[in-house]
């Protein structure tokens, strides 16, 4: 984890549905209440940044030391029906759409929860699209002439599923991109050498 | 209602498009400003309510006051948050700005061009313009130790170090390394390619093979 | 910027390092031996072969100042071979690299003691003169490959063309290879990937995806990883002084 | 008894290879490592880059000698002088730079401890000192100063969030085995036991990579 990185940052901004476990009269603001009391049980949307912490903190509470300020659910981008889509087909989900940093949020609530089923599916889903990317990739990268934009070359649901990757995809993508066209720019440069 | 972190987020977001652009844009002097206040407001808050404890018992036992704690922890994070956001943007221009001077820029004059050369706009804080002084000297200092293989040269490797070159148009006598060449119209040279690189852009040799 | 290119070695750092293999030449002219910053340079007597590193090698050529000798490897009989071996005995692994120097020493007896501590690996192994075995690809053979063919084509044991093409052949194989067998780890969870026999160039195209792949699957199990390790820890401590034993009996 | 001379009795080819070649050897293994590690590594034993430098410098006042009036054509030598020196300026600007960008990316965590500081040339410390100092100052002075003071550090490693990023000692690097050898390696699934063979490549942790690269029985590729 990295202090200083842009994508960690904004991961910790997604939105986590958390319910309150006790009283709080000074956090009325967090539930659009300010100068209310914050009352257990209240269902509240906080980033994930203070979600995290407020679910792994010790209250103090001597009898009940399992308990902390908050309990969470699962954020929908990483919940049942997005899965469950996942492991349908994981290629036809634009997960982009789910959150630009879909993976990031998956491992922060893998750590939080054990959740076994979430990390087969997500792992299966990153390993099945990576294998998507690197073709698709494959194809752009090698039209070096061509130039980039929306002239990749590979056709428009290709490019449906490139909207879709979220920021760790977009990055293998670039990846796999550059390897092919410095590979094809070094054969086109070798002809004029020497 | 504003949550805080939400000013701190629109930095963030304006770092991570400034990543991928290929100038500076402008320094965000108010939400600067306003995500500094925050801290500063939070930490008051946090001041106030922790005083009666402190008057009362000389410390804060959390697990006397849970909901107090619950406070206490979110004040505090929020704060962390804020400084988390304002490193992060502060960072990411820097190393923007960085990159401008190894790869030779004169910044500050990029920067003024940049905003139509209005006299005192700029795309860079005075912090950063001072930042920037301050970094071109450091790096010269470090590039001195390694003049012979010209620390901020080209890292690409090197190709084509001597081109046969033909002569266009006759150019008289240069001066090279090797001392002087004549250049007469359809004679050809072996020659360094950084010592005619101007005379095949003006048109006078032109590269063979 | 401190470094503009992506961190691990580019296609054209590669083909840079490959410029450093040795070659064998045959001088057309007399050249006294020049004091390199890499020790002297051969002096060059025709019609005597030496051996230049590659990019001197070209710069000879260029100048028709000598023509190469193509190593074996490159001749269309050996890359028939290989293609053979890559298609039909082993359609999963790459080929073999050549024989590590301290396996082929004279004779076959004089055993060179295991010690790495100058252990010489390519650019620098003679896996692209005259005298290296044919039917092996050596690290560097696409780039050594691509460089003899398009400034020393009439050096070539066979029409440029041949040769081209089964090199085509033999890249697309391996390509395909490189492909499939990243997904045949069980995308990385299992420790030890081998690539053993890749090219250079290979992983230079596919490096940067590939890591990226294997180090997304760490970071996404990394929870799973350690309870994994967690409770084989336990299992350990159950087991008790028994396995410990079993461990040292394996003179580990 | 010199090292050196035990080596040469027990095994006849060590130093059959003359140190301009060895030192090329070694300066291209340091700059492809240094490339490849996902870290900052030591700097070559024995003076290596100092003595390159010097024969750079050298090479350099050799060929302004040289040059003069003498026609390129004739002039062989001096152009392959020429080229050589500058894939030599290549390789070892590639490889402080590429020093650079890691001190650069963390330069707190390579200043935090002796050992990590040591592998920072003198010159390097001094360049992540002060750089660092005056990025210290940039931050007070354009927000941090009005902080409360127990958040003006920039090194707190308190809940959960460590301000010292540090590199990933685990990201995956390719090594190939310069001797036969044991390759213990680490997966998410399974662990592993392997008898490695020298020529072999792998793709390995680099904190699993880093011990056999650390005693000569692998390299980076």
């Amino acid at each position: 984890m990295s202090y200083y990185d842009l994508d960690a940052i904004l991961t910790g901004a997604e939105k986590i549905p958390c319910t309150f476990q006790l009283d709080v009269p000074e956090l009325g603001y967090l539930d659009n209440n300010p100068g209310y009391t914050l009352k257990s049980g209240t269902k509240v949307l906080l980033p994930l940044w203070l979600a995290e912490m407020l679910a792994i903190a010790d209250m103090g509470d001597h009898q009940n030391p399992d308990k902390s300020f908050i309990a969470f659910d699962l954020p929908p981008a990483v919940g049942k029906d997005v899965m469950a889509a996942l492991k349908a087909d994981p290629r036809s989900v634009p997960i982009r759409n789910q959150s630009p940093n879909f993976y990031n949020l998956a491992k922060h609530m893998m750590d939080l929860a054990e959740e076994r089923e979430l990390h087969a599916v997500v792992r299966k889903t990153f390993l099945t699209r990576a294998a998507d990317i690197s073709l698709h990739a494959r194809k752009s990268g090698g039209a070096v002439s061509k130039g980039e934009g929306s002239n990749l070359g590979i056709g428009a649901a290709g490019e449906e599923f490139l909207r879709g990757l979220d920021e760790w995809e977009r990055i293998l993508f670039r990846k796999a991109h550059d390897g092919a066209r410095s590979t094809k720019q070094w054969i086109e440069g070798i002809k004029k050498r020497y | 209602m504003p949550m805080y972190g939400d000013a701190g987020l629109k930095l963030v977001q304006h770092a991570k498009r400034t990543q991928n652009l290929t100038h500076l844009p402008p320094y965000q002097t108010e939400l600067v400003r306003s995500v500094a206040k925050e801290v500063r407001d939070l930490h008051k808050d946090a001041t106030n309510l922790l005083e009666p404890f402190l008057k009362v018992q000389g410390s804060f036992d959390p697990s006397t006051d849970p909901a107090t704690a619950c406070t206490l922890l979110v004040n505090h994070l929020s704060m962390r948050r804020n400084k988390r956001c304002l490193l992060a943007y502060h960072r990411t221009r820097t190393d923007k700005l960085e990159d401008l001077v190894w790869s030779g820029h004169d910044v500050l004059d990029l920067s003024a061009q940049q905003t139509g050369g209005e006299s005192g706009s700029s795309s860079l804080s005075p912090q950063e313009e001072d930042y920037v002084r301050q970094y071109g000297d450091l790096l010269a200092a470090f590039k001195g130790h390694w003049t012979d293989i010209d620390l901020t040269g080209s890292l690409e490797p090197p190709k084509d170090l001597f081109i046969d070159v033909r002569v266009l148009k006759d150019a008289g006598e240069i001066q090279t390394e090797y001392g002087a060449i004549n250049l007469t119209k359809n004679s050809q040279f072996f020659v360094r390619q950084g010592d005619v690189e101007r005379l095949i852009a003006q048109g006078y040799l032109q590269k063979l093979g | 910027m401190a470094h503009p290119l992506p961190p691990g070695l580019t296609p054209a750092e590669v083909a840079f390092l490959a410029e450093m293999e040795m070659v064998t030449i045959v001088p057309r002219q007399r050249i006294e031996s020049i004091d390199l910053l890499g020790g002297k340079t051969p002096t060059l007597r025709p019609p005597h072969r030496a051996q230049v590193p590659l990019w001197l090698a070209l710069l000879l050529k260029k100048q028709n100042r000598a023509n190469i000798v193509p190593p074996p490897w490159l001749h269309p009989a050996s890359l028939q071979s290989i293609i053979q071996r890559e298609k039909v005995e082993d359609p999963v692994a790459f080929s073999p690299p050549p024989p590590p120097p301290s396996r082929i020493k004279i004779g076959g007896t004089a055993e060179r003691i295991n010690d790495a501590s100058d252990g010489v690996s390519p650019p620098f192994l003679p896996s692209c003169t005259a005298d290296a075995p044919s039917g092996f690809l050596p690290y560097h053979w696409q780039e050594v490959a691509e460089a003899l063919l398009a400034h020393a084509g009439d050096d070539m044991p066979a029409s440029a063309g041949e040769v081209r093409g089964l090199l085509r052949d033999l890249a697309e194989i391996r390509a395909a290879k490189l492909r499939s067998s990243s997904s045949a780890f069980e995308g990385f969870g299992d420790a030890g990937v081998s690539l053993t026999g890749v090219g250079a160039m290979e992983l230079a195209d596919n490096r940067a995806f590939l890591l990226g792949v294997i180090d997304g699957v760490r970071t996404l199990g990394a929870g799973a990883e350690a309870t994994r390790r967690e409770q084989e820890e336990e299992e350990r401590a159950e087991r008790g002084d028994e396995f410990n034993d079993s461990d040292e009996e394996m003179g580990i | 008894m010199d090292i050196d001379d035990i080596l040469r009795e027990v095994d006849p080819t060590f130093h059959s290879i003359p140190q301009e070649q060895r030192d090329l050897q070694d300066l291209t293994r340091a700059y492809v490592a240094e490339r490849c590690a996902p870290e900052l590594l030591h700097y070559p034993p024995g003076n290596l880059i100092d003595r390159v430098h010097e024969n750079i410098k050298r090479q350099i006042e050799m060929v302004e000698e040289m040059t003069g009036n003498m026609n390129p054509k004739t002039n062989f030598a001096l152009i392959v002088i020429q080229n050589e020196l500058e894939r030599y300026r290549f390789i070892l600007r590639s490889y402080l730079r590429e020093r650079i960008r890691k001190i650069h990316k963390h330069t707190l965590h390579y200043l935090s401890t002796d050992e990590l500081r040591s592998r920072l040339s003198e010159i390097e410390v001094r360049y992540a000192t002060a750089r660092q100092s005056r990025l210290h100052e940039h931050y007070m002075s354009s927000f941090l100063a009005e902080f409360p003071p127990q958040l003006q550090n920039l090194n707190d490693t308190a809940g959960n969030l460590n301000m010292i990023d540090s590199p990933d000692l685990d990201s995956a690097v390719f090594v190939r085995l310069l001797r036969d050898t044991l390759v213990e390696s680490r997966g998410v699934d399974d662990d592993g036991l392997i008898e490695g063979k020298e020529g072999q490549i792998f793709i390995l942790r680099w904190a699993d990579a880093k011990p056999l690269v650390e005693r000569s029985s692998a390299e980076l590729i």
